[in-house]
């Protein structure tokens, strides 16, 4: 419902149509990619022209002659997957402790904030180099450090809302009915927490995103060649100067995949806002 | 016939009017029977008067004294000067602290803190003469006791010095007087005078290890410079110091300042006029320096490669036929194409430059993915093999590139490889370590002293783990040839095994560029990434 | 107020305490490991067994991390395993220039995202505040390293105008113009929306329809009424936002070779220096549990309805 | 006479999509100087914003489409703003709902007050100002005027913050105050106390009010004509006495009709045996006691209702019966067990038999069920299998009056009252012991009121129903209750039987609170009216 209102809106529609585009390369890079995002071909084709052997590169080949195109359709599954997956999982555990913090307040709801606390004590880049550096680089070692570093913040948003919606009657309801504390969690207290949820998670997925493209640009990405917009920036900066596009277009896809998804998040909150309005 | 004058001003070594005889004939070239005789103690002047070369043409006017000069380096730590395993270490060290002999950029050895020098006819005796009137910097007489002091402590059994295998060969230090002494060596080699100018051979002050290390803080030298400032990650200062014995160097004072390990911040600043010489650049980066105004691109061939060496005692690299497949699977001419844009020279596994003096032409292997396929077969790797690269980016992203193109050649073969980039700093530590790792190695005037460090069964930077008699052998025996030809010849055995036992790949040899500002004049792109400064003048 | 003051503070105390024992737990419980990274490649097996012994290594870890803690108190934060200097005396300058870097950036951005958020915020849904909205949605989707790339392209490269890294040990400001500009683009857009939001509610308050009700002008209604009650949640989030900035200036420092504190922990991250990383982790929470408890009390003395009673909506 | 202010024919349009075109629809009427005209309605009648429409300031989206307002004969719907501005505050001024929101929270009161002269009196002297603000505040007969103007206005009470707001209306003596419900969010009291000065005022200065008000005892006492406005329009206006003592309009008799009167309904006292018995129940929040040492038992099948103004610990008391906050000491006893001291496993099987009616129509249902599941479950969770659980809810939705269609749709689908209805059904799923019910008909118009308490009242009669009904109005629970308990600062000051309770107070706080019970006098005199026609 809420979705539908917001896609009323010319610039949330706008934002969800270029999630959804990089979602779709996401799913069927392999059918979407004109060549294969790791072999090479000629170096430093420009861009909207041909290499030697006639193939058309529509954003030019990198200096080691893979197509930028490809390799950006490919990264976005990169990105898309593992900022998804990172977020996922920080989701999942943020909402479980929150709703427990939230609902059961006292010594549950003190340990886990002052835990939370600790953590959100990092500034989060240092918590990503800190992790990153002591275990090392891989996809893996990026959803762990993603949800640690997010977990928190999660959580103390969905604790936020789980105190919050707890204070509500239909919670106070169940309780008189005797309904089971899971239960009141899962079918009470979280199915109403969704909207704002929704909409921190398109931002967090975007700052996951944005975050493993600093990883890639500091150079403590996803190992190569695994195609990744930051290692792509990175790769690129040295030589930017004379060949721009090499960091010009993964620096527009991974500004144009957060914009959607900020844009997207705006429209759902102001649609939500309308709702309740309403 | 011709007369050379020698540096002692004695007869010239035996071996010269055959090495005089052969350049005019044509098999050798005319570098390489200058950098010959200099060993053997040939003068420069009367060497380039056989050889027709017109002396060095007097500048037109006499540059402009004073100035400071700034260098975008990594200023990193400095315990023992011996120790420093990075050239630009060795470069800072090199305004205060100086060498017994000076190779210059066209590889030719000169007199520096020696005088002079005279091998034995069978090249197992030198002797050296040094430079009198040479005074430190706290005041005292540079004499043969500082040498002695210097030599023992590299060849020191405790000794921590990649000169101990360098020098291993030295069997006693004999003082003649306070400014002659000799060598003796159990073996013949030819380049000991080059090899004086190693970049962890700095000459030290006697009294060196009564104050210790680290070197900034007991910066007592015979260089034209005194250590003004120290900060790790930060800055270097040399100033110009009152009384050094040789020709007055023309700035006033060198400073080193550390940008970080972004080279593109580095180009920046030289870009913005922040700095005025920048100490490397890589592939990469050129394009963008040749656009820029008012800075200059200097390059030169260099037999510094990155070699993708397998340990030949380690799983799956012990068996031959797996690090053949990976050879085979490996496309060197498009690795440099690619990763180096096309700036260096294809490199033929067996780390010696077609450029260098005693190269040999082997027959070339052709590239055969079928091959290399069969061979994985045949060692029971039949769905393809997985393998990890390690490798540090220790000379930029083009170590990276490079794996890149190798990983996608051995894709192509079944050979699944896996790239383990680690920070350069996390790197070093274990270069030697893991089973499979892209390590790059400096210019070295001579491949033999690379082969030497590299590859012999007992050599300390032996990294891939090389054991091989003949190979030692064959290596001995080229080594103490000193008619470059015959040298030649002696190294097809040497290359020969290196190349059939498939230890490494060794892709490319990697031109060398650096960047500096047009007001940076006299400034000569040494192969090996010595600075020398003596010469250097701000316009 | 003094209460409230004492429980806070235990608790920032609290927090420290715990992210020192995770600190020293992922940096020091491998104590060969740190041999290693002390001592250097070269080093022996008998070398780092004997500075193992020196430096009470064999200690079971609970003891070992005590008296880690009680030296850092004391501020004997050890020596730079990189550098060779002791850690405490190289900190201070570093903090010193990130300080001068982010001081400029809330002093551009500041000012900047308040004229635009209370432009935007005050007259929700015109063009105005549609325009601004979608420039500051813009501006914080492009990241720190993107921006940072087109603008030394632009000013750097193409116009000549600034210098693309910073070489003065002391301070230039055309070396931080660059780094400052950003910081601040980023960061602006994120407060500027958050301005506007507060000042949206803040129109909706009954107690602006009072004032308009009393013939306030426009101009009175949003000096006078609307912007001190919608700049409130604005300062506190800056206050909050101090990690964010801590972390875009790690990107940003890294970018322009400034050598302030990002380097200086990017490179001991690099480096696994590991005193280094511990005190660069330790000033950095510091920092943040500084600011957030600076943010708590500067929330009270902003606003008169809370009286350290309860913390700001989003602030918990 | 001439009206100080004359609407005719005002044509307010609702932005497109609403669910009607206009706000106000054709609307005309005039308020005269020194004359209070109440405009009544119930929620959405358009009465606030024609309010707001009079200070030229309507709410963002709506817009005059035709009509005129003259101010003092002066067309003002065609005014500039400037000139609208300087009207404001001085000429006409405005009263609102909540009197805190409506002061600034970072601004000292005295100051807020000193503004309306900065405003339209620029010239006027600091100190001048100053004296002014105090003089007005003394005038609203607020104590210690000149601390008071140095306080914030989170530290006043609502009814302080109420004074402070009216005195700022009345700087300038405006010839028009528009007073927008003015007195519902305070509490009877206090509510009386600010009507009190609204009459005083006027007798003093001759300013026309318009008071908006949905409450017909305020109507009662404070009106001079009365304006009856549903759904924009305009359905009857005329002096005070003819309106509520002979409505022409079926709507004005029917909200006449739907006031809850004063006078208690008489009920047979069962004797039954008590169904809940409270012994000491207190309950701390830190050193403050909320509820203290409550003792009094509600007979099987009877109701008690429990009357106390804002913070006087009802719903503390009531969140403790039910076990939604744990008493600090007490014994809450249902069925002969002890639910205060019940250990979880025990209090999960006997939660069925306390049961709650909420407050708020919208918060007491989970928007995200359909009313068929939430009834069911609530069946199942009362011990009942699957399929009787949902024939039960099938039973129990007609009951309450509404379609068995109604089990398919969400909360949303339905108005405050019908959700109320769905809450009671719920609590009746359980097969409770008791219900407690928090101000269950506090948050509906007086119309649907009527309509919940008749259906309470059905149910009790059907039999069984046992209830403790939390209200703080006093009309509400005479309409619902067999005995009273008056609340005062978490203790019962008084506890009888209701005919006794309202009608011979002994506990003077009890006495306060039936006279400032609004329209006394008026529904007196119709009770009285009532019994004769009989």
């Amino acid at each position: 419902m809420t979705l539908f209102r917001a896609l009323r809106r010319p610039t949330a529609a706008f934002g969800a149509v270029v999630v959804v585009i990089w979602v779709a390369c996401a799913l069927f890079a392999g059918l979407l990619a004109p060549y294969d995002p790791l072999i090479s071909t000629t170096a430093l084709v420009e861009p909207f022209s041909r290499g030697p052997d006639g193939k058309l590169f529509l954003l030019g080949t990198d200096m080691l002659g893979r197509d930028i195109l490809s390799r950006l359709i490919f990264g976005a599954r990169t990105v898309v997957l593992w900022a998804g997956l990172a977020t996922a999982t920080a989701y999942v555990v943020g909402i479980v402790g929150g709703l427990a913090a939230g609902f059961y307040r006292g010594a549950v709801d003190q340990i886990l904030s002052f835990a939370a606390n600790v953590i959100l004590s990092f500034p989060v880049l240092v918590l990503y180099i800190l992790i990153i550096v002591t275990l090392g680089s891989s996809g893996a070692n990026i959803v762990l450090a993603v949800t640690f570093a997010s977990a928190p913040a999660i959580f103390r948003i969905v604790r936020a809302l789980a105190i919050e919606i707890r204070e509500q009657d239909f919670v106070n309801a169940a309780i008189t009915q005797g309904e089971g504390a899971i239960r009141i969690m899962l079918f009470d207290i979280l199915p109403n927490a969704t909207g704002p949820l929704v909409v921190d998670a398109c931002l967090r997925v975007g700052y996951t995103a944005i975050t493993i493209g600093i990883l890639g640009f500091l150079g403590l990405g996803l190992p190569p060649p695994t195609p990744d917009w930051g290692t792509m920036v990175n790769e690129g900066r040295a030589m930017a100067m004379v060949f721009p596009y090499l960091v010009i277009f993964p620096c527009l896809a991974i500004s144009s995949l957060m914009l959607g998804l900020s844009l997207l998040a705006d429209g759902l909150r102001e649609a939500s806002r309308e709702g309740s309005r309403a | 016939m011709f007369n050379f004058t020698t540096l002692t001003g004695g007869k010239p070594h035996p071996e010269v009017p055959a090495l005089a005889e052969q350049f005019r004939g044509g098999q050798i070239d005319r570098r390489e029977f200058l950098r010959t005789v200099a060993w053997l103690g040939v003068t420069a002047a009367s060497a380039a008067a056989f050889a027709g070369v017109a002396p060095g043409a007097a500048l037109a006017e006499e540059p402009k004294m004073g100035g400071v000069l700034r260098i975008a380096v990594a200023v990193q730590e400095i315990t023992d000067p011996a120790l420093v395993s990075w050239v630009e270490g060795s470069n800072l060290l090199r305004n205060v602290v100086e060498f017994l002999t000076k190779v210059d950029a066209d590889n030719i050895t000169h007199p520096f803190l020696a005088k002079s020098w005279e091998p034995s006819e069978d090249l197992k005796v030198w002797t050296f003469q040094l430079q009198p009137n040479v005074k430190w910097s706290n005041g005292d007489a540079f004499t043969t006791e500082d040498v002695v002091f210097n030599i023992k402590r590299w060849t020191d059994a405790n000794s921590k010095s990649s000169n101990k295998s360098s020098f291993a060969a030295i069997t006693s230090v004999d003082v003649k007087d306070t400014l002659t002494f000799s060598i003796t060596l159990n073996r013949a080699i030819l380049s000991i005078p080059e090899m004086f100018y190693a970049y962890t051979c700095p000459i030290l002050h006697r009294d060196f290890d009564k104050v210790g290390a680290p070197w900034p803080k007991n910066p007592v030298g015979t260089g034209p410079y005194a250590l003004a400032e120290y900060g790790v990650g930060q800055k270097a200062i040399f100033k110009r110091r009152e009384g050094y014995w040789g020709k007055k160097p023309y700035l006033d004072e060198v400073r080193y300042i550390d940008l970080g390990s972004e080279i593109s911040a580095h180009i920046a600043a030289l870009a913005a006029g922040q700095v005025d010489f920048i100490a490397r650049i890589t592939a990469n980066d050129i394009e963008l320096v040749k656009k820029l105004p008012k800075v200059q691109l200097l390059t030169a061939h260099a037999a510094s490669t990155v070699c993708i060496r397998m340990q030949t005692d380690q799983k799956p690299f012990d068996d031959i036929r797996v690090r053949r497949a990976v050879l085979l699977a490996a496309d060197n001419a498009q690795m440099v194409k690619l990763a180096y844009r096309d700036l260096g020279v294809v490199g033929e596994n067996h780390h010696v430059a077609p450029f260098q003096p005693e190269y040999f032409k082997l027959p070339a292997v052709a590239r055969d993915v079928a091959g290399a396929k069969a061979l994985l077969a045949e060692a029971g790797y039949k769905d393809g093999i997985d393998l990890t690269l390690v490798l540090g980016n220790t000379q930029g992203r083009w170590e990276q590139d490079t794996a890149q193109v190798l990983q996608q050649n051995c894709a192509e073969a079944g050979i699944r490889v896996k790239l383990n980039v680690l920070p350069a700093t996390e790197y070093w530590p274990i270069w030697n370590k893991a089973p499979f790792a892209l390590t790059f190695w400096v210019h070295r005037p001579l491949a033999v002293m690379t082969l030497d460090l590299a590859y012999r069964s007992t050599a300390a930077w032996n990294e891939a783990h090389f054991k091989s008699p003949e190979f030692d052998a064959a290596l001995d025996k080229a080594m103490a040839i000193v008619d470059p030809k015959q040298r030649a010849l002696a190294m097809q055995a040497v290359e020969k095994i290196v190349q059939d036992a498939a230890i490494m790949v060794q892709p490319f040899w990697a031109d060398k560029f650096t960047a500096a500002s047009t007001r940076v004049q006299g400034l000569r792109l040494h192969p090996s990434d010595y600075h020398d400064l003596t010469t250097v003048h701000l316009a | 107020m003094t209460r409230y003051a004492a429980i806070k503070l235990a608790e920032a105390l609290a927090v420290m305490l715990a992210v020192s024992f995770l600190v020293y737990l992922v940096l020091e419980a491998n104590a060969r490991d740190v041999a290693v990274k002390v001592l250097g490649q070269f080093s022996t097996e008998p070398q780092r067994d004997l500075w193992l012994a020196e430096n009470g290594y064999n200690q079971p870890f609970i003891v070992r991390y005590l008296r880690w803690l009680w030296n850092f108190v004391r501020g004997d934060w050890g020596v730079s395993s990189h550098y060779r200097e002791p850690v405490a005396v190289m900190l201070p300058p570093r903090l010193l220039r990130t300080g001068i870097l982010a001081g400029l950036a809330l002093l551009v951005m500041v000012p900047a995202s308040f004229v635009l958020g209370i432009l935007a915020g005050m007259r929700e849904g015109t063009r105005t505040d549609r325009a601004i909205s979608f420039a500051s949605v813009v501006t914080t989707s492009v990241p720190e390293f993107a921006s940072a790339v087109f603008l030394s392209a632009i000013f750097v490269f193409w116009l000549g105008w600034l210098p693309g890294a910073s070489t003065t040990p002391g301070f230039a400001w055309e070396e931080v113009v660059l780094p400052v500009l950003v910081l601040a683009l980023y960061a602006t857009g994120y407060l500027a929306r958050i301005t506007r939001a507060s000042m949206a509610e803040v129109m909706m308050q009954p107690y602006v329809r009072t004032a308009l009700m009393k013939g306030a002008s426009p101009a009175r209604i949003v000096f006078r009424h609307a912007l001190r009650n919608a700049l409130v949640a604005p300062i506190t989030v800056i206050m909050l936002q101090i990690p964010w900035l801590l972390s875009g200036v790690i990107v940003v420092e890294v970018y322009f070779a400034y050598k302030g504190f990002g380097t200086l922990l990017y490179e001991a991250s690099l480096n696994g220096d590991v005193a280094l990383i511990e005190a660069c982790a330790m000033v950095s929470v510091l920092v943040i549990v500084v600011t957030q408890l600076a943010s708590d009390v500067l929330y009270t003395l902003l606003n008169p309805r809370i009286s350290f009673a309860r913390r700001p909506d989003g602030a918990a | 006479m001439t009206a100080i202010v004359e609407i005719t024919d005002l044509h307010i349009a609702l932005p497109k999509g609403a669910d009607r075109h206009w706000a106000v629809e054709a609307v005309s009427l005039a308020v005269a100087p020194a004359e209070i005209l109440c405009v009544v309605g119930e929620s959405g009648s358009g009465k606030s914003v024609l309010a707001s429409a009079i200070m030229g300031a309507l709410p963002r989206g709506l817009r005059r489409a035709s009509g005129n307002i003259r101010f003092k004969g002066e067309e003002i719907t065609r005014l500039p703003e400037s000139r609208l501005r300087a009207m404001r505050g001085r000429d006409v001024a405005m009263i609102f709902q909540e009197p805190m929101a409506s002061l600034n929270p970072a601004i000292r009161v005295g100051r807020q007050i000193e503004e309306v002269f900065e405003i339209h009196a620029p010239a006027m002297a600091g100190a001048e100002r100053t004296s002014r603000a105090l003089d007005l505040m003394r005038e609203m007969r607020l104590p210690e005027p000149a601390a008071m103007a140095r306080r914030f206005p989170h530290q006043l009470s609502g009814g302080q913050c109420q004074r402070v707001v009216i005195a700022m209306a009345l700087a300038f003596t405006p010839a028009l105050l528009i007073a927008d419900e003015p007195t519902t969010a305070l509490d009877v009291t206090t509510q009386a106390r600010i009507l009190d000065l609204i009459r005083n005022l006027r007798a003093e200065h001759g300013q026309g009010i318009l008071f908006v008000t949905h409450d017909f005892g305020v109507v009662a006492d404070i009106a001079d004509r009365v304006a009856v406005m549903r759904h924009g329009r305009l359905v009857e206006i005329g002096a005070v006495e003819q309106v509520l003592n002979d409505p022409r309009h079926d709507y004005t008799r029917q909200l006449l009709a739907a006031v809850p009167s004063l006078t208690p309904r008489v009920r047979a006292d069962t004797g039954a045996a008590p169904a809940l018995r409270l012994e000491g129940v207190s309950k701390n929040f830190g050193t403050v006691r909320a509820v203290d040492d409550v003792t009094f038992e509600v007979p099987r099948g009877g109701t008690v209702a429990i009357v106390g103004e804002s913070g006087s610990g009802k719903s503390t008391l009531a969140k403790a019966v039910i076990r939604l906050l744990e008493p600090s000491a007490g014994r809450v006893l249902v069925e002969d067990a002890d639910f205060a001291r019940l250990g979880r496993g025990e209090l999960m099987r006997r939660r069925r038999l306390v049961q709650m009616i909420f407050q708020d129509p919208h918060g007491s249902l989970n928007p995200n069920r359909t009313v068929g599941d939430v009834l069911t479950r609530a069946g199942v969770l009362g011990g009942l299998a699957a399929g009787g659980a949902r024939a039960q809810a099938a039973e129990l939705i007609e009951l309450v009056g509404l379609e068995p269609t109604a089990l398919q749709r969400r909360p949303a689908a339905f108005s405050g009252g019908q959700r109320q209805r769905i809450g009671i059904a719920r609590a009746l799923a359980m097969r409770p012991a008791i219900v407690v019910a928090d101000e269950s008909v506090s948050a509906l118009d007086v119309s649907v009121q009527k309509q919940v308490l008749e259906l309470l009242d059905r149910l009790q009669s059907r039999g069984g129903l046992t209830m403790l009904f939390i209200t703080h109005d006093l009309r509400v629970a005479a309409q619902i209750a067999d005995r009273i308990a008056v609340m005062q600062r978490g203790r019962i000051v008084e506890f009888g039987r209701a005919v006794q309770i309202l009608l011979s107070p002994e506990h003077p706080y009890t006495a306060e609170l039936v006279a400032a019970a609004p329209g006394r006098a008026w529904q007196a005199r119709r009770a009285m009216a009532s019994t004769e026609t009989l």
